[in-house]
């Protein structure tokens, strides 16, 4: 069990902010894709991989990353601080 | 060094006096403050949404490699989340440093980092609808300017 | 555009909460605060000479030259002279525009140049002597910075 | 009659901060031999014109800058604001 977050648009389109997901993908591109076979808005929401980020544990990350050992992962935009 | 996440407004002022003050090591001290901007008249609402737990953690992170990087005195982020009207200010940064260069390059630096490396997102509530700020190219291509 | 050169303290936390405040196409303010500095432990006091009348239009030139390069929305300048003690805030310099970069090299900017072309003199009474602190080549340097 | 001022350890060198000086200098490096040649606190004020900068009417200007119409000279060190 792993426990997914959702941030600014990527959260709107999935319709809730975070929820716990039994997987057993081994990276992050992997959690996508069973993610994207879900549903429609899940589909629609990982539509453009390049123009989402990452985090794992609260760290920025790549989607070829190991999920081995993560217990929260975030998917939202490009982040505009400042 | 002072990292703060809050949705109270806060007063760069005030601020900016009570920062590394009464040092004696101190000789330049340079401040960064961010303001929501309406220069069309047509937003009604900023709305800054942030990732609880990672903001702080990542905001510590910059302000360390930006430490590695120069002579740090003191450093200070404050920066904000929730609803702002155009006008309020959105965040703050603030480093003290023995001279100039080193003040002017590490807040510059910081918010640079902060722009595109800290998690917030902003949406903007406009008279004719609301929108996502996407972030920019040029933002992201800012951060080469400090790979070494 | 306000310049001041005076003898008397003032507050870098009260000037910068009453600049550029309350409008809405300030998205940026950058300000630089100059402090005495007295890393050893072996000055007294700072004293400062300047050119009357030649140091307002000095400063003002430079100024409007930062206003021809960069769209600057507002800038300040607050410049004292006379006798200071460690600690003490020297000067400092701010300015407002719709995104950081202008206002952070605007402000980088009128640092050097209010460093080497600015008729001020600094003279450290320290515990061993009096001294007339000597310009630095790599704030002539600086200013190459700028060339166009 | 032009006004000729001192700031700095030029004022000190030469023990006052403005004088009156009547001249028929061209130039401020003319004019800057007529004051060497008074006494030896000029000679000395002066002895390394590079380390000295000079503002004619009070905006900076070259040693081989002519003196018609100026009205007030000033020489100084290399200014150390900020």
């Amino acid at each position: 069990m792993i426990d997914v977050l959702y941030f600014a648009w990527v959260r709107e389109r999935i319709g809730l902010p975070k929820e716990r997901v039994e997987t057993g993908a081994a990276t992050v591109a992997e959690l996508v894709e069973e993610l994207k076979a879900r549903e429609e808005r899940y589909a629609m929401a990982f539509a453009d991989i390049a123009s989402l980020r990452v985090a794992l544990d609260q760290e920025l990350a790549e989607f070829d990353a190991p999920l081995a050992g993560v217990r929260e992962v975030a998917f939202f935009p490009p982040m505009t601080g400042g | 060094m002072r990292v703060r996440v809050q949705e109270a407004a806060f007063d760069p002022g005030r601020e900016l006096a009570g920062f590394a003050r009464g040092r004696h090591d101190v000789g330049a001290v340079v401040s960064f403050t961010g303001v929501v901007r309406d220069t069309e008249g047509t937003l009604e609402r900023m709305e800054i949404e942030h990732y609880p737990g990672m903001t702080e953690k990542a905001i510590s992170a910059i302000v360390d490699e930006a430490s590695a990087r120069w002579s740090l005195l003191d450093a200070m982020v404050i920066h904000r989340h929730g609803t702002m009207a155009p006008g309020e200010v959105i965040m703050m940064v603030a480093t003290a440093s023995a001279h100039r260069a080193e003040a002017f390059a590490s807040a510059d630096f910081l918010m640079d980092y902060l722009k595109s490396r800290a998690p917030f997102w902003k949406k903007e509530r406009r008279k004719d609808g609301t929108v996502w700020v996407a972030a920019k190219d040029e933002d992201e291509a800012a951060l080469d300017r400090w790979s070494r």
